[in-house]
């Protein structure tokens, strides 16, 4: 069941439009993948929506790789109520590079872009308010990393708060 | 107080009182927020200007502790997220890791699972009335929900020991048989159903105050639902004839016979009646699936540890709210690289400020009780 | 007994005592409509309401008035103390003073004054000072909305509820309200029959005036916590909810004398006397009711769990059955006593009648929206009110100048103004969704 | 007699007090109160004149109607500010030679009267009725003045509503 590359006429196009922007897509488990790259990301979704009929932003979330150079995922599931279908958009993104925001395509993208920033740290450009959505403004650190280390935060809080050493 | 429009100010900010805005802060300790949400209104004299939610008061990082439990052990944290629709949860982790898996579950476990989310939709849609009702003032439809909702809550505790955070499915099918007894209660549950779901249309559909208080407060345009990616009951109502139950069928859904409703409007009116709809609708379900479930295993053969192939999936449900997804990464080893789960209530309450603006103070109120939200799924 | 009083200060004796036994008499009546309410909802929302003190809730009312009276009486520290201390008095003070008017009986009134009616009227606008005043006193943001939003639904819901009145006032003739009842005694119908619209615009008005359900927006607004009482705590606190329900019973009251006939019994000239005696069977039914009540408190008395609560249901038995006992007796007494505790029974019936309407509205219906609130009262009440009236002002003019026949008049009038109504309240339903989000000021 | 003199003393002596009061507060709200204590006093007096009508009509009126209004006004419009502000404007002296002017007018009346200075007897029986009494004047004698008042009242309340009515 390893993931199996994908080639019909949806990447076809793709291809033919955005030539080498599209980096491969392969099919995991019946699902579509599209990997594609990061800087030209909002006019793909942008393309996606209006010609290929994928209307709504499902989800948009990120995957932590520490040891590969460029660590985040980036994921982008679509969905086209017309084809009755999902799409996922995968982009790779170093740590510190910028992803184009999708909230001028799907407003839906504000809060999750938000989500994303706040657990991976990773900044949309182009996005309305960027700031932490769940965890409060002074949080240092982002949780969802994976070197991120909740026991360093947790005796750093006890103690500074009140006053006496985590036994932890 | 200077009245800003002869002064010829051109701002946009001329406002009724001609004072300034005021800040009213709702929460997050309020009665009427559904749990611990914080909402920033701007308000000039009664009528709402902007409003900004402010949540994470109940964040505990569920999907960091994914990875670091095995597939089993994390099932259980699944249903504190969404703690009034717990079966529905667990059944949507228990399909997304069986998709994983490339398993799957028995007829006769997929039938009772069916059964049981149908229930707990009822359940769910219970409590959204009951407490809905109360916000608005209607002090009674509040008691009558819950007495039915007790109904519901006995099956569950009858067939696996808890009444709300029930980790009734295991990944695989199901880890216990279902009590001698469980189809006469859900069947006697249904019947009786019928005639107290019409109690509750006799005391507020035609009621002139319940309609005058719910009919064009807080529109959502169909187009507007789609763009922010609005899901389940209030997508319906703004006329968007979708469900995932139909369009990508999963457990036994498939061979039933149900309907979608749908309103046109997209106002609280049309909620409330896409909901009640959609109860008669799962109560439907139940008495189809309860004729004849089918004898047989209720456990795939998955084995004591799972290690999936490594890969990833995206599986998700029609949950009471919205579409539930889970999106898991499997690097081969017992425990989950990464599980996002994709919250109904957090992306519908993300719609909160288009409906909220320009509404009344009062009618805030009713808005946030008709998106249906619970702050341990919008948290996480 | 004359000669002992001297004889100036006697035509004072007799409305004193009968104003100490009504004040003795209000706090208690007003904590069992507490518990009556508890028990009605909770008996329309499928449950039991209070059943630990006293048996089956009994004794609850005391409980509470000891609760209040021991609990702390907070002053908010910026408040303006004078104003503070005085609102809930003159609450309450205007609440227990419309009481002068109020006819329980034939003989049971303080003073029959001539302008009875509209003095109820006057004293219960003045209640409207309690709110106002309190909620400026407490020198807080929320209980200030609350007062403002309290006074201007009273002002405006006293104009639709006292045109209500002036319909029936229109059949009756005369202010003072004994006159009111003797007029439906001699007409022999009760004025909720010839003027069913002016009842129903004074039920409404009623329930705004006291600030109920579904009306009860200042109070149970959810960002408004408790309105103008939010300070207030402790026995002052008390005060106030004292005087709210001092205030229904006046609004009750008022509805039973005009509209439902006062302290006549249903078919007050109906003589129908038992083989052989003078006694009217109508009168034997107060005596029944008792009875009734009596033998239902013995019959759940040994089913009681405590044996402190089988005792006091025992004792309840008993006290009902004394008065099923006095109102027997009283049936063979003079005409005078019989009218007199006959009459205090029919009034009160029909008070707890209208409060059960009262209650039963508020557990049926949800809370109106300020803004609908006002338009309910201005666009449809007031403007349903005087129509109604000039209805019942030529319907009159019509039976005696005319000489047509005046149940047929009245109704016509009935008629063309539930016509009227619908129009508006069609008026109203084209109107509300337009204005609704579209920003109309 | 006894009782009607001393409540007539009772009630004068409470007007005059409400409204000296009244003139010296520093807070305007109990200004109002003491306003509304000066009108129930003179009510109190119209009760002792057997216009019972009056009493009830004036309590509804002006207490009852009126004087709500006044503290609804006094309490929508933020006092703070104007309550700093000095509350008596400088010309002390003709206001005192106006006053003593006045009062020499009212103690020459009481000395021309002071021969009869008692109440009237109370009628024993007014027929008809004061409220009938008032009906009938209003109704037959006086019947145009009543209607251009209240031509005159609609006109107030138009006027009043159009300039309330801030975004036509």
């Amino acid at each position: 069941m390893a993931p199996v590359p994908l080639d019909n006429e949806f990447v076809e196009r793709l291809k033919v439009k955005f030539g080498n922007a599209i980096r491969e897509a392969t099919l995991d488990r019946k699902q579509a993948i599209v990997n594609v790259e990061a800087m030209r990301l909002r006019e793909i979704s942008r393309y996606c929506r209006d010609e290929e009929k994928f209307d709504m932003l499902v989800d948009l979330t990120a995957v932590d790789w520490p040891n590969r150079e460029k660590r985040f995922d980036v994921i982008v599931i679509l969905y086209s109520f017309q084809k009755n279908e999902r799409v996922r958009l995968k982009t790779h993104l170093g740590d510190g590079e910028l992803v184009p925001s999708l909230c001028e395509v799907w407003p839906a993208a504000n809060w999750l872009e938000r989500e994303c920033f706040d657990m991976f740290g990773i900044v949309f450009e182009g996005h309305p308010n960027l700031k932490r959505i769940l965890l409060p403004e002074e949080w240092e650190g982002h949780p969802l990393r994976k070197d991120y280390d909740i026991l360093k935060q947790d005796t750093a809080w006890v103690r500074e708060n009140l006053g006496i050493e985590s036994g932890q | 107080m200077t009245d800003t429009r002869t002064s010829g100010l051109s701002n946009v900010e001329t406002t009724v009182l001609g004072a300034d805005e005021i800040i009213l802060n709702m929460g997050p300790q309020h009665p009427s927020t559904h749990g611990v949400l914080r909402v920033k209104l701007k308000l000039d004299g009664e009528r709402v200007v902007d409003s900004e939610c402010i949540i994470g008061y109940l964040h505990r990082g569920v999907e960091k502790i994914a990875e670091h439990r095995s597939y089993q052990q994390f099932a259980p944290y699944v249903d504190r997220m969404d703690y009034v629709a717990a079966v529905s949860n667990g059944l949507g982790y228990c399909e997304a890791v069986e998709k994983l898996l490339g398993a799957e579950a028995p007829p006769r476990a997929r039938v009772v699972r069916t059964i049981l989310t149908e229930l707990q939709r009822i359940a769910s849609h219970l409590l959204w009335l009951g407490t809905h009702a109360l916000d608005i003032g209607a002090l009674t439809p509040v008691f009558y929900c819950f007495r039915e909702r007790e109904e519901i809550l006995k099956i569950f505790e009858k067939y696996c020991g808890a009444r709300l955070t029930t980790h009734a499915f295991r990944i695989g099918g199901l880890q216990y048989e279902t009590y001698d007894g469980f189809e006469s209660d859900v069947k006697r549950f249904c019947e009786d159903f019928t005639h107290r779901i019409d109690e509750y249309e006799t005391l507020l559909t035609e009621n002139r105050i319940w309609v005058g208080r719910t009919k064009g407060v807080g529109i959502l345009s169909a187009a507007d639902a789609i763009a922010l990616g609005v899901t389940g009951p209030v997508l319906r109502a703004s006329g968007v004839k979708w469900d995932l139950r139909k369009a990508m069928p999963y457990a036994a859904y498939a061979d039933y016979q149900f309907d979608i409703p749908t309103r046109p409007t997209g106002d609280t009116y049309d909620r409330y009646i896409v909901r009640m709809e959609e109860m008669r609708q799962s109560q439907r379900i139940c008495l189809q699936a309860i004729e004849n479930i089918p004898a047989g295993a209720i456990m795939a053969k998955v084995g004591k540890v799972l290690k999936p192939p490594p890969g990833e999936v995206y599986h998700s449900i029609e949950a009471p709210k919205g579409e539930l997804g889970y999106y898991i990464v499997s690097d081969g080893t017992t425990q989950a690289y990464r599980v996002r789960v994709r919250p109904p209530s957090f992306i519908n309450l993300q719609a909160f400020d288009r409906m909220a603006r320009g509404s009344l103070v009062a009618d805030v109120v009713a808005i946030i009780g008709t998106i249906d939200i619970v702050l341990g799924e919008v948290d996480r | 007994m004359g000669h002992l009083i001297p004889p100036s200060i006697l035509p004072y004796v007799l409305p004193v005592v009968y104003g100490v036994v009504i004040v003795a008499v209000l706090p208690l009546m007003a904590g069992y409509i507490v518990l009556l309410e508890r028990k009605v909802m909770a008996d329309m929302q499928a449950r039991l309401g209070p059943m630990r003190v006293g048996p089956h809730g009994l004794l609850q009312p005391i409980a509470d008035a000891v609760k209040l009276l021991l609990k702390e009486d907070i002053i908010p520290e910026k408040a303006d103390k004078l104003m503070f201390w005085v609102a809930p008095l003159v609450s309450v003070t205007m609440a227990l003073l419309a009481y002068s008017a109020m006819p329980f009986g034939p003989a049971f009134q303080i003073a029959d004054l001539n302008v009875g009616l509209l003095f109820i009227l006057a004293v219960s606008s003045l209640g409207i000072y309690g709110i106002v005043l309190g909620g400026w006193a407490s020198n807080s943001h929320y209980s200030l909305l609350g007062a403002l939003r309290s006074a201007a639904q009273l002002v405006s819901y006293e104009t639709a509820a006292g045109l209500g009145l002036v319909s029936a006032l229109l059949l009756a003739g005369s202010l003072s309200l004994k006159d009111i009842v003797q007029a439906q005694y001699d007409q022999g119908e009760w004025f909720v029959f010839s003027v069913p619209i002016g009842f129903f615009i004074y039920l409404v008005g009623s329930i705004a005036e006291t600030n109920r359900a579904p009306f009860d927006l200042p109070e149970a607004e959810s960002e408004l916590v408790a309105g103008y009482m939010t300070e207030y705590s402790g026995f002052r606190w008390s005060l106030y909810f004292l005087a709210e329900y001092a205030n229904m019973i006046i609004v009750a009251g008022i509805a039973t004398t005009l509209f439902l006939g006062g302290w006549l019994r249903p078919f007050p000239r109906f003589a129908d006397h038992l083989p052989g005696t003078s006694v009217e069977i109508m009168d034997a039914i107060p005596g029944l009711v008792f009875l009734g009540v009596a033998a239902y408190c013995f019959w759940l008395a040994p089913k009681q769990p405590v044996k402190i609560q089988r005792i006091v249901m025992a004792t309840v038995g008993g006290l009902c059955l004394a008065l099923a006992g006095a109102m027997a007796a009283a049936l063979f007494a003079p005409e005078g006593v019989r009218q007199g505790v006959y009459g205090g029974f029919w009034f009160l019936v029909k008070v707890m009648a209208y409060l059960y309407a009262f209650l039963w509205i508020r557990f049926t219906f949800p809370r109106y929206r300020f803004d609908q609130l006002m338009r309910l009262g201005w666009r449809f009440l007031i403007p349903l009110a005087l129509v109604n009236l000039i209805a019942v002002a030529t319907a009159r003019v019509a039976s005696e100048e005319w000489g047509w026949y005046p149940r047929i008049t009245m109704i016509l009038a009935t008629i063309f103004t539930l016509a009227v109504a619908l129009w508006l309240a069609s008026r109203d339903q084209k109107h509300e969704p337009a204005t609704e989000t579209a920003g109309g000021d | 007699m006894a009782m009607n003199y001393i409540l007539f003393a009772f009630f004068s002596v409470m007007a005059i007090g409400c409204s000296i009061l009244m003139v010296t507060r520093r807070n305007i709200v109990h200004s109002a109160v003491f306003l509304i204590g000066a009108l129930l006093a003179t009510a109190g007096i119209f009760l002792q004149l057997q216009a019972e009508f009056l009493f009830v009509v004036q309590i509804i009126l002006y207490v009852g109607g009126i004087m709500v209004l006044f503290v609804f006004v006094i309490m929508l419009v933020n006092l703070d500010v104007s309550m700093r502000l000095v509350q008596f404007n400088r010309q002390k002296w003709a206001a005192g030679v106006l006053a003593l002017v006045l009062g020499a007018q009212v103690l020459f009346a009481l000395w021309i009267g002071r021969g009869e200075l008692r109440l009237p007897a109370p009628a024993v029986d007014v027929s008809p009725k004061n409220t009938e009494a008032i009906g009938q004047a209003l109704f037959q004698h006086y019947m145009l003045p009543f209607e251009i008042a209240s031509v005159l009242l609609l006109v107030a309340m138009i006027g009043a509503v159009v300039m309330a009515k801030r975004r036509v």
